[in-house]
């Protein structure tokens, strides 16, 4: 099986757009076919344009998206019921033995970035960076701030009311790993809003010492609403996010890149499914801005569309 | 003894009679009562009018979901899905249904345990919450020993065992309200009891059936969780292919996919989605007692 | 026999006595096969909840073997995703959901009941051919649009109009996520059905008894609450027991009001995680078959169909008491 | 009769004049003149749909309760009209008691049951033990009960509920008592026991039956007023009238129409 | 009785012996022997509750409808003891007919209830309109009905659609026709054409019939069973069995049990 390991891949591909994609499937260029995707409901909306994008041009192919997330969408994919697996963090070790052992093959490709942000009510006017250590006091298992005080010591002794998406999320399994070290590791007492962003928006908007973490592009469309924070990252600078900072991976580390993973036997078989993903890459700009996220930069899509080259020879 | 009352204490218009007071604001209580319930829907079908005005338009029937065109996105495939789910349920769950509710009615000895059990069971299976039907249906018919995979039949299955304690249950009572003398002169003449009940007790309780299973239907459409856990978490823009066949979804899965969006798009989307139920639900109800008024007289 | 003309009378089928076969003419198979097919199908409802139990147990077992007892039942945190530190305390879940439940309840039997005396002792015949129905299309109302209306119009209408005067805990206005949104809620959802079984309940108590009571001097109201809710109390104490099975297992409304901290609490102004919430987002989200968190949900819906089944064997055997007293 | 004299008019308690009942736009009862004579027994005898109940029924507008029903003419309760607007139907049946074909105690204890009428009428009693226990001796039931007035209504025999019933019915110390066929549930020793109960109320009551007994009405009823019922000419509707009402020993033995003589030797019905 | 012969003893069609029939664990009918009468009318009275239909339905095994219902003792028909393992119930009541207290016709029309019983029966009929047609006149029911034979029979009166039920049982070819209280739903002028049907139908077929009306039995029947109801001493349920049964002239004018006097002279019931 082929892991996720960057193995060498030779520039022939790499002129391969989706026109050449295409022409592998049927004699006149048109594609058809059904691809079937499962994954993350984190890059789902990112797939969700991507697909519709990619059915305008080929209208004689249907993408249908599932959500079982990251991990119910591997178990999907090693069993052989999907052609591509969409994920917010890489492979697990057990998937890669599930997937070794039935004989699914695999790429991992990234298909946009995506950054956290946390955010405050715009009264805070006490805290504009905080560190991953001051975030880790406010967010782990067991900690025991109930005002700001506890985070920094300068911080006044503002009730702490925080806002966060649910277990169930990708964007919490990360936010826990990189702040808390530990999938999963957050306190009790905070307040899970599930997959509505928008309630996080609408409780840190009410509460002056709320506080909160969401996906980067959701707190940019919040406007005035709410005030972003900026993240210290490990060389000591404080970081804004934005799309910039985030591709050149200087907001660490609350950044992280988004994956789908074709399956071999689908990029080699089926010409749509390699087009697919040829496209998905291709067109990042558009997908990410549709879904908001943060679009590949040149040096990502090249690897990406690198890989699938490997898969389809 | 106790004797009779003096007819010196006569007096009629229950002057003496205190506390009418009493009466009148029980009743006033009463109808609060029955006015909360019904406010209540109002206030559901007005919120989600009011919300979904901008988008009940006709690219909500005849468009597809879009993530990029969330103006003109609609819900066609929910719709079809839903049809397929529904005639997947209908045919599954009233043959079964009819067929266990005439057993239980014309031929179960009530006095064997065994029926008793089974009776028990139907009423317990009644309350079972829906999402535990979910479970069953990911384990048994999504994956497990019928593993038809996550399409729509899959979901036509699970919600048929949900509503199948609703069917048997409103065909047991249409059956048992055709008059026994009916079956009584039926049997007299010497037909066989199938012949009784095909020939009599059947075509009697047709109405009945059809408004108990319609009632059924309207709440299987309506559900929600169970579909959540057998596969209908799908972002599709076409038509289910088939009932064994790709992917689909449904209205409510549709609706509530849309509502967990943050953007506001998605939730007149998703408001205007509910309309769009309620209507198919008020549709079919109606239908259901038009039926019943219709038929039930001629007995 | 009457005047037949130009027909012959129908005869006794043995006008002269010579002797008569009873035995069957066929053996009808049809007729056994039909009967056959009868049964299977009464029987295949058996087969469904053996299908839940056998859905349910394997996985709760295994869950069993990783995770004490002791550790689920308990009120510890719930946090069966923390990677590092998972702790199972399942208690916080059925609290989270009883607190859901109790506030229905407290809209739900009150106004049920009292719509089902008004339904069944005050309304006219005309007017409950009217109110019936309606309350059937309630009982349709799918629960996904109950939630979105607590979502997104008794949740912002409550954080307004919230006694902020009330003191101490009570007087804190709710958040985006609270008992008390998926609680009120879902009590106008239960309404119908509290409504139409005790209402049930009602009219099945011999109109003899009514009769009496208004032949004794008694007033509307003292027929109603002194003579037919004490005759029908079963079956009205049974339309309850109902109501809160359903609370317990109704998911889309708590889904998408209540949220999804497991708070131990009973305030209404908090938010709390149930049973059925957990279910419904841990078996879409993000979850690997065979891990621990995996189990839970078999484990949490094992609890659940138990909770539920108790609540409904006690409704039917109320039912049972109150048929026996009048059938 | 038995014992029993009575003068040649009835002393009125209650009266019908011109008492018809609507059923919707069914007629069922016509033009009934009736006077129910003080610490009489009125039997009301009459083929099945005749109007006897219908007639009892509207006396102390229990009628009110069949929400089709309709009633024009007078009923005079000591020369006030029960339909007149001011008059509370509840009232009205606090002074004219019913007992009912079925037996239909509440499912209460003995106790609760005789005890209900005088707890909602508010009625003001020195020692409820104590008016329980006379009208449970009233209806010649206490010693059957005495030790068991804990127990259920529904624990005693068909007879014994009915007496319960009577019992019910005067402890609100009504004046007037109707029965509407108080014993055709009941076994013949029951029978006997409600019957002989009847005329010891007589002493200190108004008593009208109705009964598809004619032995029971020739026992025990003082006047009896025969009913029969006509149809309509052109709906085949059956609406009930008066035929014949006077002292039951001319009823029976030498009645004036031919209808009555009829029914009454079992020609029809 | 009204100018017909018949036998000392009875020319046996069916037989109940020492039938005994259980509601459960509910005694209703104590070993009941008696011999229904070829060509005759026998009537069974009694009070109610007393076991009469009970008996009747035995007969033609209509009780293997009632779950609970279980006989002992042997119905004889034609010397077959109809509970034999071997019988099938469904050919005992294409034998035995059977006619209801309240008419009960199907929602079809005139002609299709005729028809019903011999199409499911498999009967052959050279021409089903004139077996119809003759089953009607049987039943004295051509002339009123012949020119709506596609009407519901819903649509005929209450005395029209009871003898509609008797042109469909006998439609079937039974051999003895089992009346339930067949007049107790009608008026006068239609009892009299039911009775003047069934005495015509005795030349045919043999009847037995359930009656509360005691001047029916005595106007229609040969022979008469009078039954009445025993209370268990411990259970105080009533156990129906049968005092005595003679011909009809006799039980009316000189019965021999004083039990059957009483009920006849309307001492009680
Ligand atoms: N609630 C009602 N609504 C409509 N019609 C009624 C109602 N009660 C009685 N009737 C009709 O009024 C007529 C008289 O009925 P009523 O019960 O007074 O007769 P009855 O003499 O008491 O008969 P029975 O001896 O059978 O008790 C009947 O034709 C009956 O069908
Ligand atoms: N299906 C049944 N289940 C249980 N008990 C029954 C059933 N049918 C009748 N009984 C009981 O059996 C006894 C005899 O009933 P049956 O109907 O034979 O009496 P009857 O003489 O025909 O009375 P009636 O004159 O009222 O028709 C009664 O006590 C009755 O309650
Ligand atoms: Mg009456
Ligand atoms: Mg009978
Ligand atoms: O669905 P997720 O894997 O992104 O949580």
């Amino acid at each position: 099986a082929c892991g996720n390991g960057e193995d060498s891949t030779d520039g022939s591909t790499q002129a391969a757009g989706t026109e050449d994609g295409a022409a592998g499937g049927s004699a006149d260029g048109a594609l058809s076919g059904d691809i079937a995707i499962d994954g993350s409901s984190t890059v789902t909306p990112l797939t969700e344009p991507a697909a519709e994008l990619f059915m305008q041009e080929n209208p004689d192919v249907r993408v249908a998206v599932g959500t079982s997330g990251t991990g119910g969408g591997f178990e999907k994919f090693c069993n052989g019921e999907t052609d591509v697996s969409m994920a917010s963090r890489p492979i697990k070790d057990e998937e890669v033995a599930a997937c070794e052992e039935a004989g699914i093959t695999y790429e991992e490709l990234g298909v946009a970035n995506d950054g956290l942000a946390v955010v405050v009510n715009p009264e805070n006017d006490w805290a504009t960076c905080l560190s991953v250590d001051e975030l880790n006091a406010a967010w782990r298992d067991g900690s025991e701030a109930t005002d700001w005080s506890g985070i920094n010591p300068e911080f006044p002794a503002e009730a702490l009311e925080l806002y966060g998406p649910g277990t169930d999320s990708g964007t919490f399994d990360y936010f826990t790993e990189a702040v808390n070290g530990e999938e999963g590791n957050i306190r009790q007492d905070y307040n899970d809003i599930g997959e509505d962003d928008n309630a996080a928006i609408t409780g840190v908007a009410g509460g002056t010492g709320a506080m909160a973490f969401i996906p980067l592009t959701f707190a940019l469309e919040a406007g005035d609403s709410v005030k972003i924070l900026e993240i210290e990252n490990e060389a000591g600078e404080c970081v804004a996010p934005s799309t910039e900072t985030v591709q050149a991976g200087d907001y660490t580390p609350l950044a992280r890149e988004l994956f789908i993973y074709p399956k071999g036997e689908s990029v080699a078989n089926k010409p749509e499914v390699k087009a697919f993903a040829e496209f998905y890459v291709n067109n990042s700009e558009e997908i990410a801005e549709a879904a908001g996220f943060i679009p590949l930069t040149e040096e990502q899509k090249q690897a990406a569309l690198d890989q699938i080259a490997t898969l389809g020879g | 003894m106790a004797a009779a009352r003096r007819v010196t204490e006569l007096g009629l218009d229950g002057r003496q009679r205190g506390g009418k007071w009493k009466g009148s604001v029980f009743k006033a209580l009463l109808i609060l009562c029955i006015v909360i319930a019904f406010v209540t829907l109002l206030a559901v079908i007005v919120q989600a009018f009011v919300r979904g005005l901008p988008r009940l338009d006709s690219n909500l029937i005849t468009q597809m979901p879009s993530t990029l065109d969330r103006e003109t996105s609609g819900m066609q495939s929910a719709i079809f899905g839903t049809v397929y789910v529904m005639v997947g349920v209908v045919v599954t769950v009233v043959p079964i249904g009819v067929s266990a509710a005439i057993y239980l009615e014309e031929f179960a000895d009530h006095t064997k345990g065994w029926v008793r059990f089974i009776e028990l069971n139907i009423q317990n299976l009644a309350a079972v919450p829906s999402i535990v039907f979910g479970i069953l249906g990911l384990a048994f018919i999504v994956r497990g020993p019928l593993s038809l995979g996550p399409v729509a039949y899959a979901g036509s299955l699970t919600l048929a065992l949900l509503v199948l304690p609703t069917v048997i249950l409103a065909a047991r009572e249409a059956i048992r309200a055709v008059p026994t003398s009916l079956r009584l002169g039926s049997m007299g003449l010497g037909a066989t009891q199938w012949q009784t009940i095909w020939h009599h007790v059947l075509p009697a309780a047709v109405p009945g059936i059809v408004t108990g299973t319609i009632l059924a239907l309207s709440r299987a459409i309506g559900e929600t969780a169970p579909l959540l856990l057998v596969g209908a978490t799908v972002f599709v823009t076409y038509n289910p292919d088939g009932f064994f066949d790709g992917a689909y979804t449904v209205l409510p899965v549709q609706i509530f996919q849309w509502a967990v969006r943050p953007q506001e798009e998605f939730r007149i989307l998703a408001a205007a989605g509910i309309i769009l139920l309620l209507g198919v639900l008020l549709a079919m109800n109606s239908v259901a007692i038009w039926i019943r008024n219709r038929f039930t007289r001629e007995l | 026999m009457s005047s037949t003309p130009g027909t012959t009378a129908v005869r006794g089928r043995t006008a002269d006595p010579s002797p008569v076969s009873l035995t069957a003419g066929s053996p009808r198979w049809g007729e056994k096969a039909i009967v056959g097919w009868l049964l299977l199908c009464a029987a295949f409802s058996v087969l469904v909840t053996a299908g839940i139990v056998f859905s349910l147990i394997p996985p709760t077992v295994e869950f069993f073997r990783r995770v004490a007892p002791g550790d689920f039942f308990s009120t510890d945190f719930w946090a069966p995703t923390n990677a590092g530190n998972p702790s199972f305390g399942v208690l916080r879940l059925v609290v989270g959901t009883l607190n859901v439940t109790f506030w229905a309840l407290l809209i739900a039997i009150p106004a049920g009941l009292g719509a089902a005396i008004y339904l069944s002792e005050y309304a006219s015949s005309r007017a409950r051919k009217v109110l019936k129905p309606i309350l059937e299309v309630l009982e349709g109302v799918p629960t996904v649009a109950y939630g979105f209306f607590a979502m997104t119009f008794v949740t912002p209408l409550l954080r307004d109009l919230w006694p902020t005067f009330l003191p101490g805990k009570l007087g804190e206005p709710p958040g985006i996520f609270s008992a008390a949104s998926a609680g009120v809620v879902m009590g106008v959802m239960i309404i119908p059905t509290v409504a139409s079984i005790s209402q049930d309940a009602m009219s099945a108590v011999p109109s003899g008894l009514r009769q009496a009571a208004y032949g004794l001097g008694s007033t509307r109201m003292q027929v109603a609450t002194r003579v037919v809710v004490p005759a029908a109390l079963s079956g009205i104490v049974a339309s309850f027991v109902l109501g809160i099975s359903r609370a317990i297992g109704e998911t889309m409304i708590v889904l998408l009001a209540a949220g999804a901290s497991a708070n131990l609490t009973f305030w209404p102004n908090d938010s709390v995680l149930t049973m059925t919430t957990f279910i419904a987002r841990t078996s879409t989200g993000d979850i690997g078959h065979g891990t621990t968190t995996y189990y839970t949900i078999f484990a949490v819906g094992a609890l659940l169909f138990l909770m539920t089944f108790v609540m409904n064997m006690i409704s039917i055997a109320l039912v049972r008491k109150f048929r026996e007293t009048y059938e | 009769m038995p014992g029993h004299d009575i003068p040649d008019s009835p002393v009125p308690v209650m009266e019908a004049r011109g008492l018809n009942v609507f059923y919707g736009g069914f007629h069922a009862v016509h033009d009934v003149d009736l006077t129910f004579g003080r610490h009489e027994i009125t039997a009301l005898i009459g083929p099945s749909g005749c109007g006897k109940s219908t007639v009892l029924r509207s006396l102390n507008r229990m009628n009110d309760l069949v929400p089709s029903a309709r009633v024009e003419g007078q009923v005079l309760y000591h020369d006030q009209d029960v339909y007149a607007p001011e008059v509370d139907p509840i009232e009205v049946r606090r002074h004219v008691g019913m007992v009912f074909q079925k037996a239909n105690p509440f499912p209460k204890s003995i106790y609760d049951n005789v005890a209900y009428g005088p707890r909602v009428t508010g009625m003001k009693v020195d020692s409820m033990d104590d008016h329980v226990e006379r009208c449970l001796r009233g209806a010649a039931l206490w010693d059957e009960v005495k030790d068991k007035l804990k127990e259920s209504g529904y624990s005693l025999s068909g007879g014994q509920q009915q007496r319960l019933c009577i019992a019910r019915a005067i402890a609100t110390e009504p004046d007037v008592i109707l029965m509407d066929e108080p014993c055709s549930a009941l076994d013949p020793i029951a029978t006997g026991a409600v019957e002989d109960l009847m005329l010891d109320l007589r002493q200190d009551y108004t008593l009208i039956i109705v009964t598809h007994n004619m032995q029971q009405a020739a026992r025990i009823s003082d006047r009896t007023a025969f009913f029969t019922a006509r149809p309509d000419e052109t709906t085949g509707n059956r609406t009930g009238l008066l035929v014949e009402y006077d002292r039951t020993s001319k009823i029976f033995e030498n009645p004036s129409d031919q209808r009555t003589e009829d029914y009454i030797s079992g020609r029809f019905g």
